[in-house]
C-alpha cells in the first residue's frame, strides 16, 4: 500500500500534468487551458518555495564545516555572519517594501562587480579553451578551427580592413556553414527527449525517481 | 480551419508526437518480444566507470553537476536534461559507494533537491552502505549561477578531484569548469542538450554526450530492453525525417510547394 | 639540458601567461582608442527598420532578460533600441523573466536614454520587475499580464495603471524586444508565436519578435531570423555599436569595440602559434 | 550626437562601493591569474551569502506577487493548494515523511516535460525541416541555390551521424564521416561568435577597473 502512494501514485501525478501541458498546447480547449495555467502557476509557486530547501542546505555545509573546524571553517564562518545580516535586511525589505541602505549598497556594488567578474571569466577560460581546441591534428579538427577563425574575424572590425573577404567568409560560416549541424542537434536533441519524455510518461524512466524504501 | 480541433499550424507537430509515440510503443513492444536491439555504446558511459576507479586508486573525490538549467526543474528545455543528469547520477553514485569513493554533487536547483538526495540515498542503499551517504557533505547547493560556479571552482582546486562529471542543462558554466577541471588534470566527462554549450565540452572534455545521447546514456545504463526500444524508434523517426527532407529538397528544385504546404498545418 | 625546443615549450606554456596577456590587451585600447569603422549587418538592419515601423501609440514589450553581467554585450542595443523606440513615440511595457538584477538594468536604461525625460511614468512606460519562472511566465503573459503582475514595480495595482487598460496579452503589444543571455526569446517564439500582434499590418506573418542578444547566440539565432522567426536581432557588443550607429548615438557598443579588436587578434595569434608549433614539433617526432 | 550621461559618485557609499566591487573582482580572478588563495576564498563565501539571502528576498517578493497578495487582497482560495504542495517540499527533512516531498516536485517535471515534448516538436522540428527546403525564390543568384542544397545535403548526412542502433558500417560510413565534418564547422563557427561574446565582458570588466582608477572617464 504504501509503495502506492511512494511511488506509483508520483508518477501518476507526473504523468497527469504532462498530458494536461500537451494537451493545452495543442489544443483550443478552455477547461484544460484553464487547469494548464493553474498548473503552471502552482509549479511556478512551488519552485518559488523551494529555494528555503537550498538554503537550509548550504546553512548546514557551513555549519558542519564550523563544527569540524575544517580547513576553510573561518571562510564558513563569515559565510553565516553575513548570511544572517543580509537575511535579515531582505527580510525586513519584504515585510515593509523599503530597502535598508546597507542591504542597498550590498546588492549595488560587491553582488553586482562579482557576478559580472564571474560572468567575464570565462573570457579567460576560453582563450585557453581556444589555443588547446583549436589545433589542426586532423581534417576534423582543421574545419573546426577553419570555422572559429573566420567568425572570429567576421564579428571583430578589424576582419573587414584586413580583407573583405573574412567577413564574407565569416559571416557565410555563421549564417550558412553551422545551419546543417545546429539544426540537426536541435531535431535530434527533441527525439532524444520525447523518447525521454515517453518514458518518463509510461514510469519506465526511473532513474531520477529511484525506488523508495 | 481548426482539424479536430487543433490550433492552426500545429496540426503536423500533433500528428508527428502521435507517430512518434506510436514508433516508440511497437518498439518497445517488439524488444519486448525478443528482438534483440544493440544500441551504438557511448564511450563517455564506460568512462564514468574508468573515473571512479581510478579516484578510488587515486584516494580522491568526484565532482558531478547537472548545471544550471534555469535554476528549475520545470523548465521546458532545461528541467529534462536535469533530470537525465540525475539519473545517470544515481549510477555513478553507486558506483562510487561500491569503490569507496567521495562525490560531491554541485546543484545550483533547488527544486530538484528532494530528486537529488533520494536518489544517492537509495544508491548507497542499493550498495548496502547507507551509513556512509551523509547528505551535507555530498550535495552542495548554491543559489544562483554564479555564486554555484565560485564555489565550484574553489572546491575543484582545494580537493583535487580525479574527474569532473557534467552532464545537464548547461550553460556559460561548462567552459569555465571544464578549463579548470583541466588545469588539475582531471579526467572529464560532458554532455548536455544545449547546443549552445557543445563546442565548449567537446574542446574541454575527455568524453562527450551530445544532445540526444544524454538522454540515450541514462537507456544504455539501465539495459533494459524496453527502453533500448524507445531508441530504435528514434532511429525510426530519423530516417522519416531524412525522407521528407529529401522528398522536399528534390520537390524544392522543381519548385513544387505541395509539401511545404502540408507541413505548415 | 633538456632536448626541449622553444616550440615542445610553446605546446605546453602556462595559461595564465595568456591570461595576463589577454587581460592587458583588452584594458589598453580604452586608453589608446582605435576607432575602427563598423559596418552594419542585416539581423541589426532588421531590428531597425521594425521600430522604424512603429506608429504613434504603439506599445513594445522590452523583456530584459540579461543580467547586470551581460551588460558589455546587450546593454549598448538594448539602450538604442529603447531610444528608437521612444523617439517613434511607442509606448514600453518593461518586465523581466530572467534575472534578479533587472532592476538595476532598468534603471541604467533610464539614465542612458535622454528621451525618457519628456515622457511620463504610467502613462507611455511601465516596469514590472522580475518574477522568476522563465517559461512558464512567457506563457501566462501571453494571456494574462495582471494574472502575473497584479502590481508593477511602485505597487500600483497594474488595473489602474493609465497605458495598462486595455493591455493584457499578446494581442495588445506589438512587439516584443527580449534580450537575453540564453532561451528566453525562445519561449517568446514558442508560446506567443501563434498569436496574433495587435498590429497585423506589421508585415510580419509570425509574432513579431527580436532578441537583443548575446554575441555568443548569434549562429545559432541567425536561422529564426533567416526564417522570418525574429524579425531583428543583435548579437553581442557588435551589434550595439551597429544599433548605435544606427541610431545615431555614440556609446559602450562603439568604445569597446577596439578591445574586440585588440584581444581578437591576440586569440588568432595565439592559435596560430599553436598550430606551428604543433606541426614543427609534429614533424620532429617522426 | 549623444553621449552616456554616467559620472564617477561623489558621496561615501558610492565611492566605497566602486572599490570594494573592484577588491572582490581582483580577489576572484586572483584564481585564474594566479592561484586559488585566502583572497579568493573571502570572495567566494562574500558571494555565496550575498547571492542565497538576496535570492530569498527576490522570491519572497515575487510569491507575494503571485500567491500571498490574490490570496489575501483578491480572495483566491485556490492558491491554497499550491501554498500547500510548497511546503511538502519541506517533509524531505523529516526522514518518515520524506517521501510526500516528491508530489509537489512530480508537478515541476510533468510541467517541463510536458511543456519540452510539445513546445519543441514546432520549432526544433517541422519548423527546421521547412526552413530546410523551402527552396530559394525564383531570380535569386545562383550562390542560394548552391546554400540551399548545401543545407539540405549536410541535415541529412549529420541526422545519419546520429542514428544510435544502426553501425555506421558499409556505404553508411563515409556519410556520417561527412556528417561530422558539418558538425566541426558548426561548432568552431559558434565558438567563434561566443569569442567575442566573453571578450566583450571581459572588456567591460577591464574598463571598470579604468574607471575605478579614475584612469578613463566613466
Amino acid at each position: 500500500m504504501s509503495q502506492i502512494y511512494k511511488r506509483e501514485l508520483v508518477f501518476l501525478v507526473t504523468g497527469i500534468v504532462t498530458i494536461v501541458m500537451i494537451l493545452d498546447y495543442f489544443f483550443v480547449f478552455s477547461p484544460v487551458k484553464d487547469l494548464a495555467t493553474q498548473l503552471r502557476t502552482w509549479a511556478l509557486i512551488i519552485q518559488l518555495m523551494a529555494i528555503g530547501l537550498g538554503a537550509i542546505n548550504l546553512v548546514r555545509v557551513h555549519w558542519r564545516n564550523i563544527q569540524k573546524r575544517t580547513s576553510t571553517w573561518i571562510y564558513s564562518a563569515w559565510f553565516m555572519v553575513l548570511f544572517a545580516l543580509l537575511l535579515v535586511l531582505a527580510l525586513m525589505k519584504v515585510s515593509t517594501g523599503t530597502e535598508h541602505w546597507i542591504y542597498s549598497w550590498f546588492f549595488e556594488y560587491p553582488y553586482i562587480s562579482l557576478s559580472n567578474t564571474l560572468y567575464a571569466i570565462t573570457g579567460f577560460y576560453i582563450f585557453s579553451a581556444a589555443y588547446r581546441a583549436f589545433r589542426a591534428r586532423n581534417i576534423e579538427s582543421a574545419i573546426l578551427l577553419i570555422g572559429g577563425i573566420f567568425v572570429m574575424l567576421a564579428n571583430a572590425p578589424i576582419g573587414e580592413v584586413i580583407t573583405p573577404w573574412f567577413p564574407l567568409i565569416g559571416n557565410w560560416c555563421n549564417s550558412v556553414g553551422q545551419i546543417p549541424g545546429m539544426r540537426t542537434f536541435a531535431i535530434v536533441g527533441t527525439l532524444g527527449l520525447l523518447a525521454f519524455g515517453l518514458r518518463t510518461l509510461l514510469g519506465k524512466e526511473r532513474g531520477f525517481y529511484s525506488e523508495v524504501t | 480551419m481548426a482539424i479536430l480541433g487543433l490550433i492552426d499550424g500545429k496540426v503536423v507537430p500533433f500528428f508527428l508526437l502521435i507517430l512518434a509515440f506510436a514508433l516508440f510503443y511497437f518498439f518497445m513492444d517488439q524488444a519486448k518480444r525478443g528482438v534483440t536491439i544493440k544500441a551504438r555504446t557511448f564511450p563517455a558511459v564506460a568512462a564514468i566507470s574508468e573515473a571512479i576507479g581510478r579516484a578510488a586508486e587515486m584516494g580522491k573525490p568526484i565532482y558531478y553537476s547537472t548545471g544550471f538549467g534555469q535554476l528549475t526543474l520545470s523548465d521546458a528545455m532545461n528541467g529534462p536534461q536535469t533530470l537525465a543528469g540525475i539519473s545517470i547520477l544515481s549510477h555513478t553514485t553507486k558506483l562510487c559507494a561500491k569503490n569507496g569513493v567521495r562525490l560531491t554533487y554541485f546543484t545550483p536547483i533547488a527544486d530538484s533537491l528532494p530528486l537529488v538526495e533520494e536518489t544517492m540515498r537509495t544508491a548507497y542503499l542499493a550498495e548496502g552502505k547507507p551509513e556512509e551517504f551523509i547528505p551535507v557533505t555530498a550535495i552542495n547547493y548554491q543559489q544562483d549561477q554564479d555564486s554555484y560556479l565560485t564555489a565550484s571552482l574553489g572546491w575543484i582546486q582545494r580537493e583535487r578531484p580525479a574527474a569532473s562529471i557534467l552532464l545537464g542543462g548547461f550553460y556559460y558554466e561548462s567552459v569555465v569548469l571544464g578549463e579548470a577541471g583541466n588545469t588539475i588534470g582531471a579526467m572529464q566527462i560532458g554532455g548536455s542538450a544545449n547546443t549552445h554549450q557543445l563546442p565548449f565540452l567537446v574542446a574541454t572534455c575527455d568524453y562527450t554526450l551530445i544532445m540526444e545521447e544524454l538522454y540515450a546514456a541514462s537507456a544504455e545504463i539501465s539495459g533494459n530492453p524496453d527502453v533500448l526500444g524507445t531508441l530504435r524508434g528514434e532511429d525510426f523517426l530519423k530516417y522519416i525525417i531524412i525522407a521528407i527532407v529529401a522528398i522536399g529538397f528534390l520537390l524544392g528544385l522543381a519548385n513544387n510547394k505541395a509539401l511545404l504546404d502540408i507541413l505548415r498545418m | 639540458m633538456s632536448d626541449k625546443t622553444i616550440w615542445d615549450k610553446l605546446q605546453n606554456v602556462d595559461r595564465r601567461v595568456f591570461y595576463w596577456i589577454l587581460f592587458v590587451g583588452l584594458a589598453v585600447p580604452f586608453m589608446f582608442p582605435l576607432g575602427l569603422p563598423v559596418a552594419v549587418t542585416p539581423p541589426t538592419q532588421g531590428l531597425y527598420s521594425g521600430l522604424r515601423k512603429l506608429q504613434a501609440g504603439d506599445v513594445v514589450a522590452l523583456s530584459i532578460n540579461s543580467g547586470v553581467s551581460a551588460w558589455g554585450d546587450c546593454l549598448p542595443a538594448m539602450v538604442a533600441s529603447v531610444t528608437q523606440v521612444l523617439r517613434q513615440d511607442a509606448k514600453l511595457v518593461i518586465w523581466s523573466v530572467g534575472y534578479v538584477d533587472c532592476d538595476i538594468t532598468y534603471r541604467e536604461i533610464v539614465n542612458r536614454v535622454p528621451e525618457f525625460k519628456s515622457k511620463t511614468y504610467g502613462v507611455d512606460w511601465v516596469y514590472f520587475g522580475y518574477c522568476p519562472g522563465q517559461e512558464s511566465n512567457v506563457a501566462l503573459l501571453r494571456d494574462n499580464i495582471r494574472g502575473l503582475y497584479t502590481k508593477d514595480i511602485q505597487g500600483t495595482p497594474t488595473g489602474d495603471i493609465p497605458m495598462m487598460k486595455n493591455i493584457n496579452g499578446a494581442k495588445d503589444i506589438a512587439m516584443v524586444l527580449t534580450s537575453d543571455t540564453g532561451d528566453v526569446q525562445v519561449y517568446y517564439r514558442n508560446q506567443w508565436g501563434p498569436t496574433k500582434s495587435s498590429r497585423d499590418n506589421f508585415g510580419a506573418v509570425k509574432y513579431p519578435v527580436a532578441e537583443i542578444g548575446i554575441a555568443m547566440n548569434l549562429s545559432g539565432d541567425m536561422s529564426f531570423f533567416l526564417s522570418g522567426d525574429l524579425f531583428g536581432l543583435t548579437g553581442g557588443s557588435r551589434g550595439g555599436a551597429e544599433m548605435e550607429k544606427l541610431v545615431g548615438i555614440k556609446g559602450d557598443g562603439t568604445i569597446t569595440m577596439d578591445s574586440i579588436n585588440v584581444s581578437h587578434l591576440l586569440v588568432i595569434g595565439a592559435i596560430i602559434l599553436t598550430n606551428v608549433s604543433y606541426l614543427l614539433t609534429r614533424g620532429k617526432k617522426r | 550626437m549623444i553621449t552616456n550621461v554616467a559620472a564617477y559618485p561623489t558621496d561615501i557609499l558610492g565611492i566605497t562601493g566602486l572599490w570594494a566591487g573592484l577588491l572582490l573582482m581582483l580577489f576572484i580572478y586572483s584564481y585564474p591569474l594566479w592561484k586559488e588563495n585566502p583572497l579568493y576564498r573571502f570572495a567566494e563565501h562574500t558571494f555565496v551569502a550575498l547571492a542565497m539571502a538576496i535570492a530569498i528576498g527576490v522570491n519572497l517578493d515575487a510569491l507575494n506577487k503571485v500567491a500571498f497578495y490574490p490570496l489575501v487582497s483578491e480572495g483566491a482560495l485556490l492558491m491554497i493548494i499550491p501554498i500547500i504542495l510548497g511546503l511538502m517540499i519541506y517533509l524531505l527533512l523529516v526522514p518518515q515523511y520524506r517521501w510526500i516531498s516528491r508530489y509537489p516536485v512530480a508537478i515541476l517535471v510533468g510541467s517541463s516535460i510536458g511543456l519540452g515534448m510539445a513546445g519543441q516538436l514546432l520549432p526544433n522540428i517541422v519548423s527546421q525541416i521547412i526552413n530546410t527546403i523551402t527552396p530559394p525564390k525564383v531570380g535569386v543568384a545562383a550562390f542560394d541555390w548552391f546554400n540551399f542544397v548545401y543545407i539540405a545535403i549536410g541535415l541529412i548526412c549529420v541526422t545519419m551521424y546520429f542514428l544510435l542502433t544502426y553501425e555506421h558500417t558499409g556505404p553508411v560510413k563515409p556519410v556520417t564521416q561527412f556528417g561530422r565534418y558539418f558538425i566541426m564547422l558548426a561548432l568552431g563557427a559558434y565558438f567563434g561568435n561566443t569569442v567575442l561574446f566573453r571578450f566583450s565582458m571581459l572588456a567591460s570588466r577591464a574598463q571598470f577597473l579604468l574607471q575605478v582608477l579614475k584612469i578613463i572617464p566613466m
